[in-house]
C-alpha cells in the first residue's frame, strides 16, 4: 500500500460520500442505488460470473479469452443479443449509446421511445442510466458469462453506480482514455477527477471484498496512434486506479498491423505495467492485458473483413493477451446484427485456439521493438511524472496541456494534434514529427529514418498525403498506404 | 469573388474525428472556405455558424449510428432561421447497422438533405458536385 | 544443359511420336489435336494470359500472387465461373473432374449428360477431354487470365495433348503426386513414364518458345505431410520435368499450421531446389514456390473456415511464397458456389496485399527449422537417389517399393503407409516412427523428443489416437488435437 | 458367435482415404470384423465382398461429390445378386455442393440406403446405430 500518494490522491471518505449524493440525484434512476445493498448482491455472484476469476484463470492457462462488443437500447433485446453470442463468446460486453456517454439522458430516453415505437434499436447502445439497477440486473442475471460495461464517457460516476450496483464485474474507460478520444471540450482536470471517483466507487467494493476488473480504454483513436503513446496512457490510467483503491487491472492495446510490433507492444505493455505500478509504490495488483482487432476503418466487403478479423485473432494469440475484443464482418457498415457479430466471434475462436500452442517470442527483431518502445514509454513516463511532481493527474493534465502527450485524430480541444504518425515501410507506426511529445533524439531519429525508407522506395516526400493514405489503407486492403 | 464558404462538422454526440479531419482537408484543397466546427456539433451551432459566415453549403456527417436522431429538421431548423437556399449534404454511416444505402438516402432526401453520401464516397466527385449545386443555386444567371 | 541424364532419361523422339498417336486415339476428341497448329496458337496468346510470365513478375516483385481451385460439367457454365473470379484472382484454374481423372471418358460423358438434365453440375471439375480443344479454347479465351490444368490423374497424357494445344499455359501433376495421393493401384513405374510423357511433350513446346509452366502437386494428401517428404517428392519430379526439357517450375507446399514450421518449409523449398537442380546439372530454369491454404479437414462453420483460410493467406505472405491456392467457406461441405469461391479469394487477396510488406525472417527458431527440413531432405534424396544409380525415375519408384519414400493416409497400395506423422507441442508436424524412410538418428530423436515433450504436457502416451485427434483438430478449432 | 462382419470401402473414382483408414479402425475398435476395400471401390466389388465374407452390411463412403453417380443402383445391384438383407449405410460428402443435409438423406434413402451420415457424424454412435440395426434383421427372434 503506497503510503504518500494514496492520501494526497485520495478525497476524504465524507467528501466523497456527500458527492456519491448530488451523483445520484442526476437521474431518477439514481435513487435505486444503495451501496450496501449492491456489494451484497456482489458477494452473492457466482465466480463463473466474475471477471477478475475468469481473467485470472485464462492468464494462468495463457488463453486468450474472446469478447464481442454489443448493446441495444432496449432491456429484452439486449438479453437476446448478449445470450445469443455467449455460447462461443468467454466474456461479455454491455456497449453504452452515445448519448448515455455524454450524460444526456433526456435524449437517450427519446432513443428508447423511438427504438420501442420502430421496433429496432435507434440507439447505438445500452441506456444503462436510463434502465435503472433492476433492469441492468436482469440482464446479468440472463447470461452465464461475466459482463463488463464498455463505453466512452468523460463523467461516468451515475454510470458506475448503477451499473456496479446491478452486478456488472468490469468497467471500461479511464479519465484520459474516455476524454481526449471521445469528447470535445471536456477538460482533463475534470474527467480525470471524476474517473477517480469511479476508481474510489471500484477501491470501496475491493475492500468489502468485492473485486471490480478495471480496464482503460488502449486503442485511443484507433487511428495510427503509436504504441509508446497509448501504453504510457495506459500506465498513468492504471496509477491512476490504483490510487484509489482498484486492484484488478487490464491494460489495452489496439492492433496496428505489423506483426513484430503488435507482438512486442503487448509484450512490453505488460512488463513497463509492472515496472512501473511497483516503481510508484504498489504491489498487491492483479495485471492482464487486451488485445483490439485493428480499430480504425475496415474493408466493407465481408470476406475482406473476415481476413482483418482473422488476423488480428492470431497476432492476439501469437502475443499471448489474455483478452482480445472482436470486430464483425459489418465494421465498415454499422452496428452488426447478432448474426454478425457472432460470426466475428467464431473467426476469432477459432484462430484462437489453432494458434494456442503458438507464441511468437525469442526473435531479435522482437527484441529490439520491445526495447524500443520500453525507452520511449520509460522517457515519456518520466517527463509525465516530472510534471505532476509527484502527482500523476497534475501531471496527465499538465502533459496534455504542454502537448508532452498527444492523442493522433483526437476530437479533444485539449490535445495538441500535432505528433504525425506515418507507416514505415513495414508497416510500422513511426513518427515523422513527434511535435513536443519528447522523445530520446535517438529514437526520433530512429523513427525518421525508418519512414525515410519508406519515402524513399515510395519516390514520394513523407507528408500529409501519406498519412491520409494510410488511415484509409486497410479498408483497401493494404497496410501501408502506398501511392496509387 | 472569393472561394465559397461551407460549414462542415459532425452531428449530434458523435466524436468521430477521423473523417472530419480528411473532409476539411480535402474540401480547402477543393478550392472552398472551409469553416469545420469539428464533432459533436449541434443543429443550431451548425445554422449559428452558417449565418455568421454566409456559407452557401452545411456538410454535416454522422458516422456512429444516430444520425436519423440528430438529423431530422435540420432544414426545418434553416428554414425558421431564414436560411432559406443553404445547401445540406449529410454523409457517414448514417443509421444504425448495415442497411439498404438507397433506403438509407430515401430516408435523409426525405429530410430535406440536397445529398446523401455513403462512408467509402469518393471525396473529389463530392467537391464537384458541391461546386456545381452552388453554381446552380447561387450563381447561375436565369436563362434568358 | 545436363548431358548424361539428358539422353539417358528422354524416349527416342520418334518412339514418343508413335505413342503420341495412339494417346490421341484413346479418346475422339484426340484427332482434333495438332502440335504444329497448338503450338501457333500458344505463339498467339498475350504474355497477361501466359503463366510464366505472370509468374516471373510476381516474383520479381515479391508479390503473392492468388489462385482459386474452380471447374464444373458444362462449357458455358465453367466460363461463368471464371469470369465471376477473375477480378479478384491473379491467376485461374481449372479443375478437372474425378472421372477424367481416372480416365473415364464414358463415365464423365454421362455426368456431362445428367448435368444438362439436372440443370446443375453432377460432376466435381471440368471433364476437358470430353469437351476437346475447341471448346477449351473457348475457355481459355473467354478470360483475361492466365488458367491452369489443375487435377489429379495418374495418366495424364490425353488431358495434356488437349489442353495444352488449346492454350492452358500451366499444368499441375507429376508421376508421383498424382499417384501415390490419387489412385490405388497404378504401378509407380507407370504414371513416372506417363508424366514424363507431359513433361516431354511440354519441352517440345518450350523448345519452340512456348513456355508452359509446370507444378508439381505438393501437398500430397494433405493430410500431415512432413515437410521432408513433400518436398523430396517435389524436387524429384522438378528434376524428372527438367530431364524432359520442362523450364518452367512451380513447387508446392501445403500449409501444415505452425507458423515457424510453415515459413521454414517455404523458404527450404526453394534453397533445397536450386542446390539439387543444380547439383544435377541444370542451371536454366525459372523456379518458383506455391502454397497451399490448409489442406485438410475444414471446419464447417463459414466464419472458422473463414479464420483457416485468412491465416492460410496470412503465412503465405509471411513466407513469400510466389502464389497461394485458396479454400472457400464451403470447403467442409462440398463443392463451393462461384459466391462461396469469390469469398475464399476476396479474404486472401485482403490478407496477402496487407501483409505484402512484412516478411517473416531472420529469426533464430526459423534458422534451425530451414536447417532441419534441409538437413532432412538432403539425406532423404540422396538415399533415392541412390537406389535409383543414377536414374531419378528408378530411384523414385524403388524408394516406394521399399518405404524409403512413404505419404501418411495415401490411397495407393504402392504406398507402404508405416511413417506416423504426429504434431508436437506447438503443432508443427514431426514424426513419432519414421519406419523405413531414412533420417539422420539425431534428428529422428529430435522428432521423437519433440513428440515426447507433447505427451508429457498432455499426460498419455504418443498413440494411434493422437494422431486421429490431430486429423479432426483444424475442423474442431484447434491445431494440436488435445485429448477431450 | 464372432463379431459381425462389415465391408467398408470409397465408392467410384473417390480417393479420399483419411476417413476410411479412421472408419476401419474405429469400427474394428467398436467389435466388428471389418474388410476394407480401401478407396475406389465399384459396387461389384462391394457386393463380392459381402458375398464371399458373409457380411451384413456395406458401409459405402463418398466423399469427392460424385456420390449420386456412383450410389444410384447398388441396392438392386445386391437384390440382382441374392444379397436380400444386407445393410447399406452410406457417408460423406454426398453430393456436389453445400445442400441441404435433409435433402440429401432423403436422396440416398430413396436409393435404398439404411443410413445416411453427414461428414462430422460421431462415429460411435454410428458403430451403436450398426450393432441395433444387425441385432434387428439379423439375431432378433420372432416376438411370441
Ligand atoms: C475509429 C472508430 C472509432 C474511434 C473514433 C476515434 C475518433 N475520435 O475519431 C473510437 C474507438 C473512439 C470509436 C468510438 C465509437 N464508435 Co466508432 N468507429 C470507428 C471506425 C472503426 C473507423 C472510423 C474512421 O475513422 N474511418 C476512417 C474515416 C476516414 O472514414 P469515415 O469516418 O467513414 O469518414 C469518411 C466518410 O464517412 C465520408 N463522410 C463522412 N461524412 C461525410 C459528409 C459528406 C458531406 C461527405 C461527402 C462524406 C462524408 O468521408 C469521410 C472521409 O473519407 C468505424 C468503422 C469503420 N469505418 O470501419 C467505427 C464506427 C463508425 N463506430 C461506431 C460506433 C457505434 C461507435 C461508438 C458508439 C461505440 C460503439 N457502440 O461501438 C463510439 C462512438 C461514441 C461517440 N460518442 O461518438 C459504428 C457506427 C455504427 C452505425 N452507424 O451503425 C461504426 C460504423 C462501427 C460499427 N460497425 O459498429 N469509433
Ligand atoms: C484431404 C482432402 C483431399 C486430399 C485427399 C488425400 C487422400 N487421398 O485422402 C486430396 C488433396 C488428394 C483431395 C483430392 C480431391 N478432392 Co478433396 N478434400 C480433402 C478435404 C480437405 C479433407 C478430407 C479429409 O481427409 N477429412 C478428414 C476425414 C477424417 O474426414 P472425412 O473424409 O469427411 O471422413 C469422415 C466422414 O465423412 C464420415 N464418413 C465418411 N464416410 C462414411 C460412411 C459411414 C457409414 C459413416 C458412418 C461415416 C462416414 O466419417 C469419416 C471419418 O470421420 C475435404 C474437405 C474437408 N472435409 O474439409 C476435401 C473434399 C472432400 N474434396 C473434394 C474434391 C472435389 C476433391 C477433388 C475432386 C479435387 C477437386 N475437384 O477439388 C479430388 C478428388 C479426386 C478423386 N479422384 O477422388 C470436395 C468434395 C466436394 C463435394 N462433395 O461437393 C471436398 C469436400 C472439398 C470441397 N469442398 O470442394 N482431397
Amino acid at each position: 500500500m503506497p503510503a504518500d500518494t494514496d492520501t494526497e490522491s485520495q478525497q476524504p471518505l465524507q467528501e466523497f460520500l456527500a458527492e456519491r449524493e448530488e451523483v445520484l440525484r442526476t437521474w431518477s434512476t439514481g435513487a435505486e442505488v444503495d451501496l450496501e445493498e449492491g456489494i451484497a448482491y456482489q458477494l452473492s455472484i457466482p465466480p463463473s460470473r466474475r471477471f477478475t476469476r475468469v481473467l485470472a484463470e485464462a492468464d494462468r492457462e495463457q488463453r486468450v479469452l474472446v469478447q464481442p462488443r454489443a448493446g441495444v437500447a432496449l432491456v429484452d433485446e439486449h438479453i437476446a443479443l448478449l445470450r445469443h453470442l455467449q455460447g462461443e463468446a468467454d466474456l461479455l460486453p454491455t456497449t453504452i449509446d452515445a448519448y448515455t456517454r455524454q450524460n444526456q439522458y433526456a435524449e437517450a430516453q427519446k432513443g428508447i421511445d423511438r427504438s420501442l415505437q420502430a421496433g429496432r434499436s435507434v440507439l447505438n447502445g445500452f441506456p444503462a442510466v436510463n434502465h435503472g439497477l433492476r433492469q441492468c440486473r436482469r440482464v446479468v442475471e440472463a447470461v452465464n458469462r461475466p459482463v463488463q460495461v464498455r463505453h466512452g464517457t468523460p463523467d461516468a460516476r451515475l454510470l458506475a453506480e448503477i451499473t456496479l450496483a446491478a452486478g456488472f464485474t468490469s468497467f471500461e474507460g479511464g479519465g484520459i482514455s474516455y476524454n481526449i478520444p471521445y469528447a470535445k471540450k471536456v477538460p482533463l482536470e475534470r474527467s480525470i477527477r471524476d474517473w477517480q471517483y469511479v476508481d474510489r466507487l471500484v477501491g470501496l467494493y475491493e475492500e468489502r471484498g468485492v473485486r471490480i476488473n478495471r480496464e482503460p480504454f488502449g486503442p485511443l483513436t484507433g487511428s495510427l496512434v503509436p504504441p509508446f503513446i497509448s501504453h504510457t496512457v495506459g500506465i498513468l490510467e492504471g496509477l491512476l486506479a490504483l490510487e484509489q483503491g482498484v486492484r484488478c487491472l487490464t491494460l489495452g492495446y489496439g492492433q496496428l498491423g505489423n506483426l513484430v510490433q503488435d507482438v512486442a507492444a503487448v509484450q512490453s505493455l505488460r512488463e513497463l505495467a509492472e515496472e512501473f505500478f511497483r516503481l510508484r509504490g504498489f504491489e498487491d495488483f492483479q495485471l492482464t492485458t487486451v488485445f483490439h482487432q485493428w480499430m480504425g476503418g475496415f474493408p466493407e466487403d465481408e470476406p475482406k473483413a473476415f481476413a482483418v478479423i482473422s488476423w488480428g485473432g492470431a497476432v492476439s494469440a501469437l502475443s499471448r493477451a489474455t483478452k482480445v475484443i472482436v470486430k464483425t464482418p459489418h465494421e465498415a457498415s454499422g452496428i452488426p446484427t447478432a448474426e454478425a457479430n457472432l460470426q466475428g466471434i467464431k473467426a476469432t475462436r477459432q484462430i484462437v485456439s489453432m494458434l494456442a500452442d503458438q507464441v511468437f517470442a525469442d526473435e531479435s527483431r522482437l527484441a529490439a521493438e520491445v526495447d524500443l518502445i520500453k525507452s520511449e514509454v520509460r522517457h515519456l513516463l518520466k517527463a509525465v511524472l516530472d510534471l505532476g511532481q509527484g502527482s500523476v493527474a497534475e501531471g496527465a493534465v499538465r502533459a496534455f496541456q504542454a502537448g508532452v502527450l498527444d492523442v493522433p485524430f483526437a476530437p479533444s480541444i485539449h490535445n495538441a494534434g500535432k505528433l504525425m504518425p506515418i507507416r514505415d515501410n513495414q508497416g510500422a507506426i513511426r513518427v515523422l514529427d513527434p511535435a513536443r511529445v519528447p522523445l530520446p533524439a535517438d529514437v526520433a531519429d530512429f523513427h525518421r529514418e525508418r519512414i525515410q525508407e519508406r519515402a524513399r522506395f515510395e519516390g514520394r516526400k513523407p507528408s500529409y498525403h501519406m498519412l491520409i493514405d494510410d488511415i484509409y489503407a486497410v479498408s483497401k486492403g493494404r497496410l501501408v498506404g502506398r501511392p496509387r | 469573388m472569393g472561394p465559397d464558404t461551407i460549414v462542415l462538422g459532425v452531428v449530434g454526440a458523435d466524436c468521430h474525428a477521423v473523417g472530419n479531419k480528411i473532409l476539411e482537408r480535402v474540401f480547402s484543397d477543393q478550392g472552398f472556405r472551409v469553416v469545420n466546427l469539428g464533432v459533436m456539433v449541434s443543429q443550431d451551432e451548425f445554422i449559428d455558424a452558417a449565418i455568421e459566415t454566409n456559407a452557401r453549403a452545411i456538410l454535416v456527417s454522422s458516422l456512429y449510428g444516430q444520425g436519423e436522431l440528430d438529423c431530422e429538421g435540420l432544414r426545418e431548423r434553416c428554414l425558421e432561421r431564414g436560411l432559406e437556399d443553404v445547401i445540406l449534404y449529410v454523409g457517414g454511416n448514417l443509421v444504425i447497422g448495415k442497411n439498404d444505402p438507397a433506403l438509407t438516402e430515401q430516408k435523409f432526401r426525405q429530410m430535406g438533405y440536397d445529398r446523401v453520401f455513403r462512408p467509402d464516397s469518393d471525396l473529389a466527385e463530392a467537391a464537384r458536385a458541391l461546386h456545381e449545386d452552388i453554381r446552380q443555386r447561387f450563381h447561375a444567371l436565369p436563362v434568358a
